[in-house]
């Protein structure tokens, strides 16, 4: 079982990193990364300061598995990551990184969508939205 | 006993992450209903997950004890 | 004008750069990054070991110019980089960089499948495959 | 004079990558067979760019003194 679950923002860093990890696969000749970002959403003047993001990991971990192993077999790709992360999460951090990579570009874009909307869609991942005046509201993909 | 978890907004209303409840011979359905009635859930429009997946409000199937059935508010990831 | 062509590589830690720029745009929701990253093609049993990028620059940048004009007018984008790399890239190496912003992850997939492919179509760049054994070949896109 | 470019292979085959060439009178396709004659340009399936615009092998536009005309090889950006 592959680990998803970050504590806490997914840095440059991480990313960095990650992307560095490839360049030993030559066999690869195309990456798409997809990243969510924390949004300053404004509810009726009030605007959004965080997500605080739960999971039920367990449930997560076995949806993701279901998905990643779709991914394998309706795209010809040649590694995929997902990572998502938990905790408060500032806006302008990036709490969701999906990382492609494939040896013809043609093959990475939609296998990207997919994996995006299939986690929003999918995956239990709970974003409780924190606002300036510290009050907050649950916030619901639009594929519930 | 059978553990039931609550998330997210759910966990908010019900005040508690998880407890564990005295099952016997009751469906998805008749838990589900038993704790609807417990808590206030009407507003939640929440899913069960029965053993880590998601079954129907209203489904028949058994609930064992060792179980884990869990009540899911809308998804928000990504 | 913006500065497109880079001498060298296109490194993991100019991508985490560029990324960490823009977590102070509060109106970001998604990301979209492309890379292209040289591949070890086999060729009648020579391997690829590199690729030396040239471009007639000062068309480039019209063309680039052009083709960026379109994405903002077609696509509901925050911003948009495209970066690409002149000189000898060896395999594994990351050679092309289309980065794509938007509110909402829907804006973000098309207009990065259109930005790569519009480049690789119209860019005057050109692409001399050297071969382990220091024979080469010219790289010629699909699309020409 | 008029600038001529050449770039990728089609540099490599005329081993230079720019000359400036006298223009009287002649327009595109008219340049186009010049340098097409002067070097063997035949299996390189190349493009002309007038002024960094990508311009017809058999355009009829004047080419001026001043002017900058490239010989391209196929694209291999990305």
């Amino acid at each position: 079982m592959k680990q998803v679950f970050v504590k806490g923002p997914i840095t440059p860093d991480f990313i960095a990193t990650s992307i560095a990890k490839h360049q030993s696969k030559y066999e690869i000749g195309a990456h798409n990364i997809f990243l969510g970002q924390v949004r300053a959403d404004e509810v009726r003047n009030r605007k959004v300061a965080a997500i605080d993001f739960t999971c039920y990991e367990k449930m997560a971990n076995e949806v993701l598995h279901d998905i990643r192993e779709k991914a394998f077999r309706t795209f010809d790709l040649t590694c995929l990551h997902i990572y998502h992360s938990i905790g408060e999460i500032k806006v302008g951090e990036v709490c969701f990184f999906v990382f492609v990579s494939a040896k013809h570009s043609k093959d990475v874009y939609e296998a990207t969508e997919y994996l995006v909307n299939a986690v929003k869609k999918k995956a239990p991942i709970f974003g409780k939205e924190l606002f300036e005046d510290e009050t907050h509201q649950w916030k619901v993909n639009k594929t519930w | 006993m059978a553990t039931i978890r609550y998330f997210g907004i759910v966990a908010e209303v019900t005040q508690r992450n998880e407890e564990y409840i005295e099952i016997e011979n009751m469906n998805v359905s008749e838990v589900w209903n038993l704790l609807y009635a417990k808590y206030d859930l009407s507003t939640l429009n929440a899913r069960v997950a029965l053993n880590q997946r998601l079954v129907d409000l209203n489904s028949s199937i058994t609930v064992n004890n060792n179980d884990e059935l869990a009540l899911l508010p809308p998804f928000a990831g990504g």
